[in-house]
């Protein structure tokens, strides 16, 4: 348990620096009145329509370049991990090698994509994070995931003692905002983006001992 | 003792990275460095400026008469002090706005035409090349973007809100990305527009040439691709929340010189 | 009409180092269109550069050459005042020439 | 004293004979683009459409370019030498589905040093090849890799 909560506090750190800082004023009247042009200078496009803009809750909240209020943050971070859907049979796991593919990814769900089928898209996972350390071109914006299940000492998937970890990243996954409620993580289970086979492959990638992440 | 094991394998990791990174970063400044010496922007300056004094459209009239923000016929200067107010349209205008501007009422072109063209085609690629070169006449200024009418602070207010926006299938807002020092996205660094990111970042590169598709870019088409990866719905040429986010940008990169064009991936 | 080169051909020493942009799609031939159909190659074949009127260098590219084309070289014996000219010639025919003066 | 035109047209085709094999083909001999270069899928093969035959790797040859590409639409690259005596000078990338990208005419009048930008579609080894007056055909060249881009990479 005291693991966990090191992690996801790590990770939630991350987010939080990442998103808001300066403080600001906001005038009630300014913000309707953005919200109404930002509304009025979108048009649909492929299959990236305009209601796209219409927040929820977590989106809203994080919509500002100050953090919400913990009262707000728990909320959504309740709300988000109330969504996640667990993986069927409690199969969690997939393959690598498949993984690495979703990861290298960035496609998908733009308005120049013809489908937004999740086989369709990518993981986006290198724009942000380090991974296979054999890939110079990764983004800084998340931690480096190299090493991820070695560092969290999984030599064995199937152990009881490493079903802890394994839970936390399948939440990480399916819904980033469980952990930290203005998390720049694209929510991929609970916004489908990926099915739950891409998913259960980006698993395996982070967390199977013989995935060359794990090296 | 195991935690500590722990973390201390995690900094490790976190060190080895830092130094890879160091040299495919390194590796990337040589290749940028070779590519600085012959931007093909200049080959899109040099349209923009005989489009400038070319006499075109129904009115058989040169853009000479163009006032930029600074009087008609001054360029030089301008690049750096937009968007702002014109009291002519009574709405403040970005670079490229401006210019549709002075093509419909100089010259009699079509203005609302001109602003569904598809970037790269017809008249809009001669917008984006007239902003080239006007961006040209300014190189090596520095950022000064009017905020004294009450119009341009609060276009300013508006590119703030919405730059902070979250929206769309992947829950991005502009300040997801741009809103930190030193992140990159792959080995793409990401620069802070929260504030002044520095000479020729950011605000200050753009109209730039993209060498991924051998295209130059306005700044419209650079806001443009942002929401496209950002998921969201398509930005209207010149819509408002386009301009305000010029104004935002613009007006947090005071003092930064401009090295527009600059030549991007 | 093609859109013109920037030349530019400045004195380093005994040399004038010539640097030329041309405006080309340079199209591979290998790629399509968003129906499908493939985009035609359409590119520069022969580049040749002559001296005060006197041909100096010849090239022959391929479509791996870059889109908007940069040609670095440096010609021998010039001074400032003398006249560079460059011509390309594309797998359609097409043809532009256009001239610098060393400076 | 009189040669007649026979004569001299068989006197000519001699010379371009052998100017051919030596690799020193005058430029109106070969105007037209070298088709058969151009669709060579290996460097060898490419060499030996130019008219060169084994080639040596040297260290008086040049190829500059960066380690690593940010983007393969345009990856900067230069072809060089000092010796004397050089004739063409070519840039050709291994990998590439048509290996040679261009190949330039060495004169009295220009240095043996030329720079372009090429596209690749993935890493590989990059050379530049000098084919000399003598016949000889020396290369030496490098490994660009090429970076995954943005976004939508």
């Amino acid at each position: 348990m005291r693991r966990i909560s090191t992690i996801a506090g790590c990770l939630a750190a991350t987010a939080i620096v990442a998103g808001c800082a300066a403080p600001g004023p906001a005038a009630p009247s300014l913000d309707q009145e953005a919200r109404a042009i930002i509304q009025a200078s979108f048009r649909d496009q492929g299959i990236a329509k305009v209601d796209r803009l219409q927040q929820d809750l977590g989106q809203s909240a994080c919509s500002d370049d100050k953090a919400p209020s913990d009262e707000v943050a728990e909320r959504v971070q309740a709300e988000a991990l109330a969504s996640v859907k667990w993986p069927a049979g409690g199969q969690y796991f997939g393959n690598w090698i498949e993984g690495e593919r979703i990861a290298q990814s960035g496609r998908g769900m733009t308005w120049t994509d013809a489908s937004a089928d999740p086989k369709a898209n990518g993981g986006n996972c290198y724009n942000c994070h380090q991974i296979d350390k054999k890939e110079l071109s990764y983004g800084t914006i998340g931690p480096s995931l190299w090493n991820y299940g070695k560092n969290r000492g999984i030599t064995d998937v199937t152990a009881e003692t490493v079903a802890p970890i394994i839970q936390y990243t399948w939440v990480k996954l399916w819904n980033s905002k469980a952990y930290a409620a203005c998390s720049n993580m694209p929510r991929f289970g609970h916004k489908n983006l990926l099915n739950e086979e891409q998913i259960r492959h980006i698993m395996s990638l982070l967390l199977d001992p013989r995935s060359p992440v794990n090296q | 003792m195991k935690h500590l094991m722990i973390a201390a394998a995690a900094l490790a990791a976190c060190g080895m990275a830092a130094a890879q990174t160091k040299s495919a970063a390194e590796g990337i400044a040589e290749y940028r460095k070779l590519l600085e010496d012959g931007n093909p922007a200049e080959l899109f300056e040099a349209k923009g400026e005989s489009l400038w004094k070319q006499k075109r459209g129904p009115k058989n009239a040169s853009l000479e008469a163009c006032d930029l923000g600074k009087g008609p016929g001054v360029v030089k200067g301008t690049f750096v002090e937009l968007p702002r107010y014109f009291a002519d349209v009574g709405k403040v205008m970005d670079l490229e706005t401006r210019l549709v501007h002075c093509m419909s009422t100089l010259q009699g072109l079509d203005g609302a035409a001109i602003a569904k063209t598809r970037f790269g085609q017809g008249e809009m690629a001669n917008v984006t090349a007239l902003a080239t070169w006007v961006a040209t006449e300014s190189r090596g200024m520095r950022f000064n973007l009017p905020q004294a009418h009450p119009q341009e602070r609060r276009s300013y207010e508006v590119g703030k809100r919405a730059f902070f926006f979250r929206g769309g299938t992947h829950d991005f807002s502009c300040a997801a990305c741009h809103a930190v020092d030193g992140q990159r996205i792959r080995l793409q660094d990401l620069p802070n527009l929260t504030k002044n990111p520095g000479d020729g970042v950011g605000f200050a590169a753009w109209p730039a040439y993209r060498v991924s598709n051998g295209e130059m870019w306005g700044m419209q088409l650079r806001l443009n691709d942002c929401y496209r990866q950002q998921r969201f719905p398509y930005p209207g040429f010149g819509s408002e929340v386009t301009i305000a986010l010029g104004t935002y940008m613009g007006v947090n990169a005071k003092g930064a010189a401009s090295i527009a064009p600059a030549i991007k991936r | 009409m093609a859109d013109p080169m920037r030349i530019r051909a400045q004195m380093a020493g005994d040399k004038a180092n010539v640097r030329v942009l041309m405006s080309h799609e340079m199209e591979t031939g290998q790629r399509r269109d968003s129906a499908g159909k493939t985009i035609p190659a359409w590119f520069i074949q022969e580049v040749t550069a002559t001296h005060n009127g006197k041909q100096v260098m010849r090239a022959e590219w391929g479509t791996p050459v870059s889109k908007n084309p940069f040609l670095q070289f440096f010609v021998k014996g010039a001074k400032a005042g003398d006249k560079i000219a460059v011509t390309w010639v594309d797998n359609k025919g097409e043809k532009r020439t256009d001239e610098a003066t060393v400076s | 004293m009189k040669t007649n035109r026979r004569e001299m047209l068989a006197q000519s085709a001699t010379v371009m004979g052998l100017l051919a094999t030596a690799g020193l083909l005058p430029q109106a001999a070969h105007a037209a683009w070298t088709k058969a270069a151009f669709e060579a899928k290996s460097v060898a093969d490419a060499i030996k459409a130019l008219g060169g035959n084994a080639s040596t790797e040297s260290k008086d040859i040049t190829l500059t370019g960066p380690d690593i590409a940010e983007n393969g639409a345009v990856v900067p690259v230069g072809c060089s030498t000092n010796l004397p005596g050089v004739k063409r000078m070519a840039i050709v990338v291994e990998k590439n589905p048509s290996v040679l990208a261009a190949v330039f005419d060495v004169s009295d009048a220009v240095d043996a040093n030329f720079s372009t930008r090429v596209k690749m579609g993935q890493s590989s080894n990059v050379y530049a090849v000098a084919m000399m007056g003598d016949g000889r055909v020396l290369f030496s060249g490098k490994e660009i890799k090429v970076t995954l881009g943005g976004c939508g990479g």
